[in-house]
């Protein structure tokens, strides 16, 4: 047994109380009706942030992850929950993001008449849905927690999908609910075997006794193909454009850049912290070439798309085609393996960030104009400059200009490949880079020629100023101090310390 | 050597499992649905009463073979009724 | 040679074979049909396993309860004779998926053969624990749900939640707050009705019984509960009960009584035995059984909302 | 060849007859019912962990049987949303299809 047999430490309970407070919300605002449904969770979202910032000081204070077992029982048989640098990092833009969303719907959501109406009600519990079922899978330890987490994630975000309730988005969201369902099946039964062989479903202790047998290798492959199913990687892609395009623009923010962004996470889990110890050579090629297609088809693809949501989605699919190139640039203890942790975990962040500003910024131009044809959009930038400087900037970041973000991943990117020898992965970034220049720029020079473009409504100010500070987010993290890299690297194994 | 109750128990398991048999040909063998809803219904029923009266002298308790007894008689109300909602359904069909 | 394995291979036979027809038969109802069958055959295989509490949920829910719900949808969608007719696959695809999904099954196979000769359980530490805040429940399945794995298992009320709103919010604007369709025919046929007077008493009876004995034998809220629900569903289809509305009050506190309850204890259980969910030791089974009494009210009233599907516009304004 | 490995071997059966039936079925009610097939098949793994786990007086291991029962009742809460929208997509589209461009086509109005 390790020698962890201390069932919390310091500031412990913050893991639980973050999990709880989304929790008590949903069933708050299922039992009050949905009149109060929007001001329950617009209350929640600061006590949420703040117990996901005092997490992050905690466990950056502490220098260690912080650990609690619920039930008092230590893992074999009781489920615990760590929250090491990576989790900390992710609850805080989990709780930015979510906090965002929310005030961005206030208005569309809101309990008008005296009835309860069905959109806000499901909206708003949704969102506190996709808030607790997030915050689980970035601090849960044990695998089948994690799988009800998903199933959680998988109920909440569908009916998003298709809450306006056109034939298009029903069928977008009964293809998305095949697709996860898929691999959440998959993932279970990964699970199952892991079980069989060590009898443990908790991944510190499975960490230890993972040894690479062809039990292992099975196991390993059933969860990595059901998270990649999840995370919509390229050839599993086909649900995600009609779904992400199709839900309100809120609710794409938050698909977009954070419920594709669960799903990887436990990839990561899998890969760094449960087989650490298994030789990962093969497979970190194969998932770095699946990312490199991806990035080069979903730029293709989004080259070629008529509407801007639509576009906005496959640009999705493309970028998330980045994050797995930190599987082959981060594997093992070499020097080069800590820049290539850090390069991932900031386009994840880089792209969160951009990505939910864009598709607010789509959401208020698509209420703006009533389009959101990128063709007929000439003129825009004139009638909406805000929500164009925002589009432009998340761009800016999706492309890997400097000072955003996701310059920095992507220069990160490119020195870890340079530093591995590995070159060949400086190709995709490259050309990734380009596809999105090619994309960004088939939006913004429309909008920003010159002609008259018929309004149907004034875009709301709040909302646009919400999508700029989510922009301005991104591009912050481009000035992110060596701190900020350090703190990822707390409870990350093979970092010099036993994953205790 | 078998007891006088397990004799019993064979023997009724035994003619249990035959009309249980009987019912299986009924519906291999009759021509249209009708027909073989009624091969089902009634010999299947017989046959699980024989079955359950067949293992009463083997449960551990009184309450394990009330158990029993009250087993066969859910399957009879519920075996019978559905074997009439479908034969309505079916004359309803033909009509 | 005992006759043992005869009923092993012949029921792993028979469950194949009906799965077979599942895949393979051309019309849809068929396939819903030989699903349910193939569900309750799944229960005996469990019972092969040594897995009661398991058999019992799988004939409850999966057999049962789904049942239903497929046999409900199937009856509805069959009727789309004018469709075109979808495009069926290609031999050559059916050849290639049938090879993928064969050097799946294999690989599967080969990988549950090679699971290593002494299995690691953590059956001895649930009967060590047992003597800890899970004590005096005779039944180790309880004991892991409620009090060993507890937070899964509210997570998983709360998954029904999400799926209530979920089926719900699939109606149209105008219906909200009516109630789901009925499940019955409108004038039940007098055979249905005389099946629900027989069967819903005594089916909550049974339901309550397997509920309570569940602490020390198999059974428990899971059980119970899906027993209880498939009462009620039973009353609705003979038209005995009708689905209440989906914005009544009671409703929506019975859908939330067992999560809510189960969290507000779970709190409690900071101050009382220092951890979140754990049970101050020698009051672990009254509590334990407080606490499934309102699981069992959450899943009996979840799971018919489930099968009766979002509020319609039909009848009442 | 005991019970708990035949009872393995089913599962793998079914979790590869459910993958043909997923991949193959156009219908999404016959995908779904595939879906229910690889289901069944992974809680029969799990069953089969737990019949081998047998230890300490148990003549099974609890966690992987506690597992699968709140796996059967999430699986059927996802059926259940599944039928709802499959419903709901023949009630509102008379016609009940999984590829997006079925909708693009001429009649709907974003149609290029």
């Amino acid at each position: 047994m390790t020698a962890d047999i201390a069932t919390t430490t310091p500031g412990g309970f913050l893991l639980v109380l973050a999990v709880l407070l989304p929790v008590g919300g949903i069933i708050l605002s299922f039992a009050t009706g949905g009149r109060h449904a929007g001001q329950i969770t617009l209350g929640l979202t600061p006590f949420g942030s703040a117990v996901a910032c005092a997490i992050a000081f905690r466990v950056g204070q502490s220098g260690k992850p912080v650990f609690y077992a619920i039930g008092g029982l230590p893992p074999p048989l009781g489920i615990a929950l760590r929250a090491d640098g990576i989790s900390a990092v992710m609850l805080v833009a989990t709780a930015a993001i979510l906090t965002a969303a929310a005030f961005y719907a206030r208005e569309k959501f809101a309990a008008r008449d005296v009835r309860e109406s069905r959109s806000a009600l499901t909206f708003w519990i949704l969102l506190q849905a996709i808030w607790a079922a997030l915050t689980i899978i970035f601090v849960g330890s044990d695998l089948f927690n994690l799988y009800v987490a998903l199933e959680l994630l998988t109920f909440a975000a569908v009916p998003l999908v298709c809450i306006d309730g056109r034939p298009e988005t029903l069928a977008a969201a009964l293809r998305y609910l095949l697709f996860a369902l898929f691999g959440s099946i998959s993932y279970l039964l990964g699970v199952a075997l892991f079980y069989g062989a060590y009898g443990t479903l908790d991944i510190p202790l499975l960490a230890q006794r993972v040894q690479p047998t062809p039990v292992v290798w099975t196991a390993a492959a059933l969860i990595t193909g059901g998270l990649l199913a999840k995370t919509a990687l390229f050839p599993l892609h086909l649900w995600l454009p009609p779904a992400h395009a199709n839900a309100p623009a809120a609710a794409s923010a938050v698909l977009s850049g954070l419920v594709v962004k669960g799903s990887f996470f436990l990839t990561l889990r899998l890969w760094f912290y449960v087989l650490p110890a298994l030789p990962t050579g093969q497979v970190a090629a194969a998932l770095g070439g699946l990312g490199s297609a991806a990035v080069i088809v979903g730029g293709v693809l989004a080259l070629r798309q008529a509407r801007l949501k639509l576009l906005i989605a496959y640009s999705t699919v493309s970028q998330i085609g980045y994050l797995f190139l930190i599987f082959p640039l981060a594997a093992g203890a070499h020097a080069w393996s800590t820049i290539g942790w850090s390069a991932g975990l900031m386009q994840v962040l880089a792209h969160a960030f951009a990505k939910a500003a864009m598709f607010l910024s789509a959401g208020v131009l698509a209420e703006a104009v009533g389009h959101d044809q990128i063709a007929k959009l000439v003129g825009a930038a004139r009638v909406l400059p805000l929500t164009f400087l925002t589009i432009a900037l998340g761009g800016l970041s999706l492309m890997g200009l400097p000072p955003s973000g996701g310059f920095s991943a992507k220069w990160l990117m490119l020195q870890a490949s340079v530093a591995s020898g590995q070159w060949i992965w400086s190709l995709p970034i490259l050309t990734g880079g380009l596809l999105a220049a090619g994309y960004m720029y088939r939006i913004l020079t429309p909008a920003l020629s010159d002609g008259e473009i018929s309004m149907e409504s004034a875009p709301r100010r709040y909302q646009e100023t919400i999508a700029f500070v989510l922009v301005m987010i991104a591009l912050a993290l481009g000035f992110a101090p060596q701190a900020f890299f350090d703190f990822i690297e707390i409870g990350r194994p093979l970092a010099g310390e036993d994953p205790s | 050597m078998i007891s006088a109750l397990d004799l019993f128990s064979i023997a009724a398991i035994g003619a249990g499992a035959f009309f249980f048999v009987a019912g299986t040909i009924g519906l291999l063998r009759f021509p249209d649905s009708l027909t073989r809803l009624h091969a089902l219904a009634k010999a299947d029923n017989l046959g699980l009463g024989l079955v359950a009266l067949g293992l009463i002298p083997r449960a551990e308790n009184g309450l394990g073979a009330l158990k029993l007894i009250l087993i066969w008689a859910l399957v009879v109300a519920s075996g019978g009724s559905t074997a009439q909602l479908i034969g309505r359904a079916l004359r309803r069909g033909r009509k | 040679m005992s006759v043992l394995p005869f009923i092993d291979v012949g029921l792993a036979f028979l469950v194949v074979t009906v799965a077979c027809s599942t895949i393979i038969t051309r019309d849809l109802f068929a396939a819903v049909v030989s699903y349910v069958a193939y569900g309750l055959l799944l229960a005996f295989v469990w019972i092969r396993l040594h897995a009661p509490d398991v058999a019992l949920t799988e004939a409850a829910v999966g057999g049962g309860v789904t049942g239903v719900l497929l046999i409900t949808a199937g009856k509805r969608l069959a009727a789309i004779k004018k469709a075109a007719p979808e495009a069926h696959p290609t031999t050559t695809l059916k050849l290639l998926t049938g090879a993928l999904a064969a050097l799946l099954a294999c690989a599967l196979a080969a990988a549950i053969l090679m699971l290593p000769d002494v299995p690691p359980s953590l059956a001895p530490e649930a009967a060590a624990a047992a003597s800890g805040p899970g004590a005096g429940l005779g039944n180790p399945i309880t004991a892991v749900l409620i009090s060993y794995r507890s937070f899964d298992t509210m997570l998983e009320k709360v998954v029904l939640i999400l799926a209530v709103v979920g089926v719900w919010s699939v109606g149209a604007d105008k219906a909200w707050g009516n109630p789901p369709a009925p499940l019955g025919r409108p004038g039940p046929y007098p055979a249905m009705v005389f099946l629900a007077q027989v069967l819903v008493p005594i089916g909550a009876l049974i339901g309550i019984h397997v509920f309570w004995v569940g602490a020390d034998a198999p059974g428990g809220a899971f059980q119970g509960g899906a027993l209880l629900a498939a009462m009620w569903m039973v009353a609705m289809m003979a038209r005995l009960g009708e689905p209440p509305r989906i914005d009544a009050r009671w409703l929506r506190l019975a859908l939330i009584a067992g999560p809510a309850v189960f969290l507000i204890i779970g709190l409690a259980g900071i101050s009382i035995a220092g951890s979140f969910f754990a049970y101050p030791p020698g009051f672990a089974k009254p509590i334990i059984l407080f606490i499934e009494t309102f699981m069992v009210l959450s899943i009996a009233v979840a799971l018919p909302m489930l099968v009766a599907g979002p509020p319609s516009e039909g009848n009442r304004p | 060849m005991t019970p708990s490995t035949l009872a393995g071997l089913v599962g793998a059966a079914l979790v590869g007859l459910g993958l043909y039936g997923l991949v193959l079925h156009p219908h999404p009610l016959r995908k779904l019912l595939a879906f229910n097939l690889i289901g069944s098949g992974v809680f029969l793994v799990f069953g089969i962990v737990a019949r081998r786990g047998a230890a300490a007086g148990f003549s099974f291991d609890p966690v992987p049987q506690a597992m699968v029962i709140t796996g059967i009742v999430v699986a059927f809460a996802a059926s259940a949303l599944a039928v709802a929208l499959i419903l709901r997509l023949y009630s509102e589209s008379g016609r009940v299809t999984l590829d997006p461009d079925a909708w693009t086509r001429p009649g709907s109005e974003d149609a290029k």
